[in-house]
């Protein structure tokens, strides 16, 4: 598998650990590795613990590390938390010569003060010890000197060339005071792959390191969204961020409401007026959001929803991860209507994913939502290229203006046709006005129609509309084989990847089936897999097995689907991945522990006996 | 359009409120406004909120979106923001616009959002059967307040004046030429127009009926003395003479949200032909994340 | 099952067709019959159709007719919607002499015009011609005369003798003019029950004629809820104005708020601060509150919330009857809490879960919802006598303020106890001044602890409460025995059982389970009856499957269950239920309508193949 | 209470705000003010809301209560009503209280409940990093403004007046003998108060620094003419002079909902002894649904 380093900075929020990670994870990417990252911040502006961790390869990352090698700590407590974390072998570099190991830490870890704070001093101000442990950082790993400065050089441009000079100054004092320590690790990367080319020779021009909402925001430009209207919440805010710089590009607007419900609505009446319109929030936003959701189902409107999942209920963990709203995005709302929820598990999902949304709101009149999670859309991590081309624009069946004009008053915006999905006009067009409502209404948009037989026709022609999804849509993605399923969606993909190489490694065959598509649930594709499996495992970040109940609800699989769940606010590692899955199939021994969280997976909540 | 439009271009299906009601007068207000304006109904969108107001998308013939209690004001904005060609349009009761609703109109007063809204105010909550709404008279008595009602109501046109709007009338369903007037002119005004609309319910309310108003209401528009773009008198006329003033009380230069958002589209996002904008996103790509 | 007779008066809103509804129902009910009624009414206050439905019988009475008696029409449309209703022999009364019955009315229906408004006219008003009815309509249906007048009496007693008199001689008017009509039933009932003693002779003081909300809202007073807070919606409006004029009377206070987000959050207030407080919404109210909810689950608070639902989504059908919030019951809001969901089916029940849920809200310091439904809790019902003794008041795990006084600082609001309910202080005790908070917090209540191991305990003490709840609670009554399983809950479980009697009229036999709280989900009642089971038919009012979905997820069952749903705004009637279930049982030529039912219920919306 | 109290007697955990923050300030001065009026920790309940500012309640010795973003009072409302020996304050941002949670303002306004609402107004969304607030000056360069808020911010203090409100002071973070008297006052005024704190936030608003409002600030408080029982001179202050005015802006007898609610126990619901209320049941049972 090549090399795979890990390397974190630690410290207080407001003293540069966040911009001091991106600059090391860049600075990496540009030596050619490939880059994946991990951060861990408090909901405290300044002075709360925070760190980054930037794991490194030759090859694609989709999960942060087990274990670390390289610990950065501008403070104590980043020494309580992370040193626990380093590889036996590993190194933390401190600050503050006092400080050494806790109990916890593997004992061949080495602790190395370094003057940081000092240094820094020296080159200029202080409080670029983040900076100068960049330095360090960078000759104890083996990146490439001129690469890091560039870097830091390109990150401080706008500061003028004062303080330009000062950081690479900075870098330069770290690099050259790590020298006297003994190079632990062997060169990594190369300084040609910067911009040049990467570790295996491909041209770089194409290689990106982005973030989640990055890929996202990306994928709803590309697929022609022009209004996007939110209001900010961790982790969506950065595409209201991204959204208010770029949209002005394309003529269209990105702005700030007084609250979610005002966002989806404005996205609910663009989107009724022909336009493409987007809204992204977390837990507490969707759920607001609630109510306007069903009038969207109702009156057969498009609209994007990004639904990035924090740890709830309530304001919960607002920085930190799980995915805990699966049943809430995909029953929320009073009524039954058709709903889409798609589940991007990397990157380049994210960015198809959301383009692809634009499409299935118009093609099926209906909301979609991107059922994204904290960890996914805030990590950077490297790609090769995004799949830019491959978005397409599919605007659903629309009457042309000359077919509006035609039909006029015999329009009829809710025909009961055999998909269920009718020809929309939209305002502007001549002739075939129309209503539309949250009420019931008949299939010319007539409400206070009490006669039963309309109200099933509707209902009925609604609940049709997203039968033939499947054209369009994957619901899963199948991988390996094995006597084990294992079925998980979203980020946790990545972790789960990773530990599935590892059993494999060791002769373990297992079966991976990504959920794509959360709703409608790709019953036709999971059945098949959960009938032919001898035991299903289904990871997912949340207590009580919402995943689970999913395809217990739709498939069965009753007594042999065990949970792999966690809800403590972090994501997965793959080495906890491969630990709960080798309980799973562990032979005979495990059998009752099996039985047990099948159990509770399968009533989870109500404490049967 | 060759022939002049009247009211009956604008005839959606018959008008479903109970004998007397005031909102009759709104209807044909709002569709002298819209023909006095030839304004074709396929270029009108009339967004409606839930009540009993609220069905007037379904007797008023033009685009129509019938849309959840209280919301009519966000879905609007994003129809206007969607097609700037379209006159909206936004309607709804007094219990929509400043109970569940009010926080929308708030902020799209300050936003200046370039869309008219036409308040159905009858003091009640009419389409549940008569309970106390926000603009209730303190003291009655209503299903909901069995012992008199013990909130003072919300003042409307001073919250409006507050928050900074831009054109502010009120009218009264007696007198449908003046609110013809009004609306027309809050259609024509380059931001956000409020015009609440004194709309007795002779089912629930006994008390504020064609006559109670009458005997109340102080035309500012007759009034020579008054000149609507004073902030001053407007101030003035909302804080002393409260509810009782129906006319043109206060009009000021728009500042639409519409035109000021940076470099937005002058001609309908709507009408744009969208094609997958790959390129762009590379473009982006490169200048932003490229390694 | 002795003698049962359907009546319905059908006219436009504003035209008093409502309110002769009622007073048929008492002079019925004051006969000694028990009385069952039916209102169809649309969202238009006048002018819109609408009828009244009083079904009379000797014994109690849990569903609408299958098939009405007699019919007064007070207009055309009346007859075109209900005439077709009539059973063979039933009776059509109109007061426009040119009407005549429409196709689709049985052949020996008798049309008979009687000039209700002529008469009316005579009796002093033309308005009064729907008095005029009951008076034509106690002649010919055997209802005593001076009940009927002595109950008219009473109603229009408020508005002066003069109205008053004229009133009576409209029944007057009426009995005499069906004198000339042969006497088409015998008699009903007797006068001597009204305030005497019923039909079989018990005494009648505990007889009762009151709707599901009265019962509610009785139920909430009984248990001592002090501050009810709500905005007015259908259906649930009700248990505001009758709040209104009954919670001062013990000093406490009702009012209507601004949106349902404020009167769940004063709920949560009064909750938080020691004293027992409800809200009642529908579907829209509902998903308003889906956020607010959260909090009550993150910060143990206890709220009590009536869910009467209606056909959604949104706005959907306001006067009309469905069950589709389910899910939205038990999964709204992001993140996981444990919340209850009690589901009344009588309006016993109502009276009894309303009370109970609010021992169970301070009991397990969570949100307990009553799932009702339009028709329980619109229709009104005969009942001997409301179970008010039963009411016990048990207000939780609490402090008391020497405890509070003692303990300080050291107070641990949110302790891991093994139970995971901690005992509560409130606001105003001395000493135990404490936290309480939406973010995620220790035991202590101190937020932004980002430890994972404080989350994962945290999460599992709230989960872990409710495991208990079936001490406090039965989630299923089950009655009768039989290979099909039969699974409702709600208000079709009165079609039901009534269907389930005409089967055993004729031999076949079956088993009822009746949900009775929905979450947590009795899987320990329900498992071994769906095992048990051959077939499972879920009976509920949506499209797609609800019930069903979480009997599947829960229990499983996938291969058994059928459903039984209806989705058109009415309810079942006991006839369509039996039509079902004989579909289900009845053969091996149906087995693959069956297997597409289940197929159906296990994938409802995914459309798979 | 033997010993007098002072502001130690309310100090919760170590604030984390940035430092400079002005929430500091309001903090210290409301644990003044409750140490002035003799108030024990027990008799409070502290409501804030989410944002940097709803982090008061942790750094805050009381009762207290950290909801949801924006709906700090409904949920104080109803504390309020279940327990009227209580002080209840609510506090949060401008984003919580004129943003998402503004409807609930104007309503609470006009019911007049008996509480103090103390508003960190910083003129941003500071715990979500800096974007636009309602209070924002239109102009300012945000993350979520990139070319500067196009929208014109709301006048709390205005909309407050014309929602009428019957006790509204603004103070600001550099003084905070003055806000023990605002906030004191509020607590005091049997009604609804508004103590809007313009409370600088240095980490995400260069322009409104402490210097900047001193420069700017007039003091109503040390005016001798002004009079605070005037509704004249508050409407005039707030129009003319807008946000520029500290102290005690309007002051009117309250009129809480309390104590307009019919019958409404004067001793606190809370503390009330349930007993089954079958009888009760029963007779309203007899008097309505006997047949
Ligand atoms: C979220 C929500 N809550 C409550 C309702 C029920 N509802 C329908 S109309 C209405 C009030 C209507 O009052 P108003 O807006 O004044 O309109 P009017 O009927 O008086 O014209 C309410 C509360 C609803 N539809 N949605
Ligand atoms: C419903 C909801 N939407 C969004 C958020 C995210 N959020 C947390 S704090 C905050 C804004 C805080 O601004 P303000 O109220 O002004 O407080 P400040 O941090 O400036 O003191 C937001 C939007 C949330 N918690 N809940
Ligand atoms: S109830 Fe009142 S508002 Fe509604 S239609 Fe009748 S008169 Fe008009
Ligand atoms: S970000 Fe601003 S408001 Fe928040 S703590 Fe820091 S200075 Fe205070
Ligand atoms: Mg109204
Ligand atoms: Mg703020």
């Amino acid at each position: 598998m090549g090399r795979d380093r890990a390397w974190l900075i630690g410290g207080r929020t407001g003293e540069g650990v966040d911009s001091a990670g991106d600059v090391f994870a860049r600075a990496a990417a540009r030596c050619g590795l490939e880059v994946h990252t991990f951060r861990l911040f408090p909901p405290i502006i300044k002075g709360g613990p925070t760190s980054y961790e930037v794991r490194m390869a030759e090859r694609p990352l989709y999960a942060r590390s087990d274990a670390l090698d390289c610990v950065i700590a501008l403070d104590d407590e980043t020494v309580a938390r992370h040193a626990p974390a380093l590889r036996p072998g590993g190194l933390l570099v401190v600050d503050d010569p006092r400080v050494t190991a806790r109990p916890g830490t593997a004992p061949d870890v080495a602790v190395w003060p370094a003057p940081l704070t000092a240094l820094a001093r020296e080159a200029g101000d202080g409080i670029m010890r983040n900076i100068v442990a960049l330095g360090v950082s960078a000759r104890l790993l083996g990146l490439d000197r001129a690469v890091l400065q560039e870097t830091v050089r390109e990150r401080f441009a706008g500061k003028g060339a004062q303080v330009c000079a000062r950081n690479v100054a900075a870098v330069d004092a770290g690099w050259r005071h790590a020298e006297a320590h003994p190079d632990r690790w062997p060169p990594l990367g190369t300084a040609g792959g910067a911009r040049g080319a990467d570790a295996r020779g491909a041209p770089c021009r194409m290689r990106y390191l982005l973030s989640g909402n990055d890929a996202i925001a990306l994928g709803a430009l590309a697929a022609g969204c022009r209004l996007y209207a939110s209001y900010p919440i961790t982790p969506a805010s950065d595409v209201l961020e991204w959204m208010a710089e770029h949209l002005p590009e394309v003529g269209g607007a990105a702005f700030q409401t007084e609250d979610e419900i005002a966002a989806l609505g404005i996205v609910l009446g663009a989107g009724y007026a022909g336009v493409r319109a987007m809204t992204a929030t977390s837990g507490p936003g969707l759920s607001l959001m609630t109510e306007t959701l069903g009038l969207a189902g109702m009156a057969e409107i498009p609209a994007v929803i990004v639904a990035a999942q924090r740890p709830g209920p309530s304001a919960g963990m607002p920085t930190k991860h799980e995915q805990s709203d699966l049943l809430h995005i995909v029953f929320a709302s009073h009524g039954e209507f058709p709903r889409i929820v798609l589940a991007p598990g990397t990157l380049e999902e994210c960015f198809l994913d959301t383009a692809l949304a634009f499409n299935l709101a118009e093609r099926y009149q209906c909301p979609v939502i991107v059922a994204a999670d904290q960890d996914l859309v805030l990590k950077k991590r490297t790609v090769t290229g995004l799949p830019v081309e491959e978005v397409r624009i599919d605007r659903g069946e629309r009457l042309s203006d000359d077919e509006a004009a035609a039909l006029g008053r015999a329009y009829r915006r809710y025909a009961l046709t055999p998909s269920g999905i009718s020809p929309r006009a939209v305002p502007g067009q001549p002739g075939a006005v129309f209503l539309s409502s949250g009420d019931a209404h008949d299939d010319r948009g007539v409400i206070d129609v009490e006669d039963p037989a309309v109200r099933r026709a509707m209902v009925d022609k609604r609940l049709r509309k997203t039968r033939a999804v499947w054209a369009d849509v994957s619901g899963t993605r199948v991988e390996g084989d094995g006597d084990l399923l294992v079925v998980s969606l979203g980020s946790p993909c990545g972790p789960v990847r990773e530990a599935l190489a590892r059993l494999a490694r060791d002769g373990v065959r297992a079966r991976f089936l990504q959920v794509r598509c959360l709703w409608p649930f790709p019953t036709h594709e999971i059945g098949p897999e959960v009938a032919r499996a001898r035991r299903v495992a289904v990871v997912e970040h949340n207590a009580t097995g919402q995943l689970a109940t999913l395809v217990l609800a739709q498939v069965g699989g009753h007594g042999k689907i065990a949970g792999v769940r966690k809800y403590d606010g972090l994501p997965f590692t793959p080495g906890e991945v491969e630990g709960r899955l080798r309980e799973i199939i562990g032979g005979d021994g495990r059998i009752d522990r099996l039985a047990a969280e099948v159990r509770r997976c399968s009533s989870h909540d109500s404490g049967a006996s | 359009m060759a022939t002049a439009l009247t009211f009956k271009d604008f005839a959606g299906q018959k008008a479903m409120w109970c004998p007397g009601c005031g909102d009759f007068a709104v209807l044909r207000a709002l569709q002298e406004a819209c023909a006095r304006l030839a304004l074709p109904p396929h270029r009108i969108v009339l967004v409606s909120g839930i009540g009993c107001s609220g069905k007037i998308t379904s007797y008023f013939s033009s685009y129509g979106f019938h849309v959840h209690h209280g919301r009519t004001l966000p879905i609007a904005t994003g129809i206007a923001l969607a097609n700037r060609d379209l006159a909206v349009i936004a309607a709804g009761g007094d219990g929509d616009g400043y109970g569940i609703g009010l926080n929308h109109l708030i902020h799209a007063i300050r936003r200046d959002v370039d869309l008219t809204y036409v308040v159905m105010d009858n003091g009640v909550y009419g389409n549940t059967k008569g309970q106390t709404s926000p603009t209730t008279v303190a003291g009655t008595i209503t299903p909901s307040s069995p012992s008199g009602a013990v909130e003072e109501p919300v003042h409307p046109l001073r919250l409006a004046l507050a928050a900074g709007i831009t054109y502010l009338a009120q009218g009264v369903s007696s007198d449908v030429p003046q609110l013809v007037r009004l609306i027309a002119g809050g259609i024509e005004h380059r931001g956000f127009a409020l015009i609440n609309v004194l709309s007795p319910c002779p089912t629930y309310d006994r008390l504020r009926t064609y006559q109670w108003w009458r005997a109340r209401l102080v035309n500012l528009d007759e009034e020579p003395s008054y000149r609507p773009d004073s902030r001053e008198l407007a101030v003035e006329a909302v804080s002393s003479r409260d509810a009782s003033i129906v006319g043109l009380v206060y009009r000021a230069p728009g500042r639409p949200f519409q035109s000021r958002l940076p470099r937005f589209r002058p001609s309908p996002l709507a009408s744009e032909r969208l094609a997958p904008d790959g390129e762009r996103a590379r473009r982006i790509l490169d200048a932003r994340y490229a390694v």
